[in-house]
């Protein structure tokens, strides 16, 4: 699975794409985002304030209870401030 | 036509193309976005935008279409930039044409409005010595929301 | 800053004058105004654009000074033609530029709604051999009277 | 008093604008139009359809009751359509 950060939390989490093989039990953008920042401090409080961070999985919009599958690409990020 | 770019554009012969060599189209409407040197009360010296190259494309694409869908539009364009920028610098072009203006100004807010809310961009704002990323605006929601039933035209 | 011309006028280069070398200018919304080849289902060979020499630029100076009374405004432009036109060519356009795009965007529409029924042209059209002129339309007095209440901004 | 004529009205008139010296009770836009139309067939046919013409004074849009005095320019024309 192809994971991407952008803006302040690809700061946080100190990369901006990583692969990553999660266990079979994450199925959803939420739980992988939850497996995601045991290991990954920066990721792990950016998370802590819930409705901060939004996630697309294969370039949509994503809720936190969609599916994702190996071979995805899960990307998070802060709400769009562009235009 | 969307473009995602990093140089800067001509709003004068991107509008000039827009309509170029066409007499069914009456009204064109467009928007440009510029980089200001105060943002927020703060001083801006640059502006980076960052993007996500391939869902940025695909999510204007998008845009375009539900505008297309919603306006009897001849013509549309979105061209936005990443990379950076200075004060005075176009950030965003949107346009719409028609035979009529209705359409074409109602497209146009629709265009920008919908872009602020849902295009992936992030803004990175070099002032006073430190950068800063610009938070996201809850007047951006309501005025994306403002589109949410089809609207006249 | 108004213009009444017989000339055509590049939108490009009118636009860019209104923000350059500016950098307090956050958004510039426009609308311009061309001639079709068929309106109400009639060919149109040319257009030919009659006005009122200083009412016309009195009321087009009145506009823009409603315009400027309602919205921040950092700079505003309308430039209209007279004279004979061929399909294709500018008739009309109108600029607001603002910090903020909701000034910029309400301003142009406002702008264009309000010339619509305030200024003093009138239009003949040319085609399939005889000239006539053209009716007022009454979906122009309903969006000049979007506006009779200060709007959002 | 300076009159002028517009668009089709001033086709119909003949001419696009003339001097004119009414008697001293044409005192209103409404009262000079009646005067006017009764040497002018063009206008006379012109304004027996009601609200088809528009009048101004002195460059400002002007109603049929709007007073009118020597030196006034006044202007009637159909409604505005450019844009």
């Amino acid at each position: 699975m192809n994971v991407k950060y952008f803006a302040w939390l690809r700061a946080k989490v100190g990369k901006g794409a990583e692969e990553v093989s999660p266990p079979e039990d994450v199925r959803t953008v939420g739980e992988l985002m939850t497996w995601l920042a045991h290991d990954r401090p920066g990721l792990a409080e950016a998370i802590a304030r819930p409705g901060v961070i939004r996630a697309a999985v294969n370039q949509d919009y994503a809720d936190p209870d969609h599916p994702v599958k190996p071979g995805d690409e899960v990307a998070f990020f802060p709400p769009v401030t562009g235009g | 036509m969307i473009r995602v770019q990093e140089k800067p554009f001509d709003v004068g012969a991107e509008l000039a193309a827009l309509s170029e060599g066409r007499t069914d189209i009456g009204a064109v409407a467009s928007f440009t976005g510029l980089v200001r040197d105060i943002a927020d009360e703060r001083s801006v010296g640059a502006l980076t935008l960052e993007h996500y190259p391939g869902m940025t494309e695909k999510k204007l694409a998008e845009i375009e279409e539900e505008a297309k869908r919603r306006w009897p539009l001849k013509a549309t364009l979105i061209i936005h930039r990443y990379g950076r920028m200075e004060p005075g610098e176009p950030i965003v072009l949107v346009a719409a044409a028609s035979k009529h203006r209705a359409a074409a100004l109602d497209a146009c807010a629709f265009l920008i409005d919908w872009l602020k809310t849902k295009a992936p961009f992030w803004k990175l704002e070099e002032g006073d010595g430190e950068a800063s990323w610009v938070d996201a605006r809850s007047s951006d929601d309501e005025a994306a929301a403002r589109w949410v039933p089809p609207a006249r035209g």
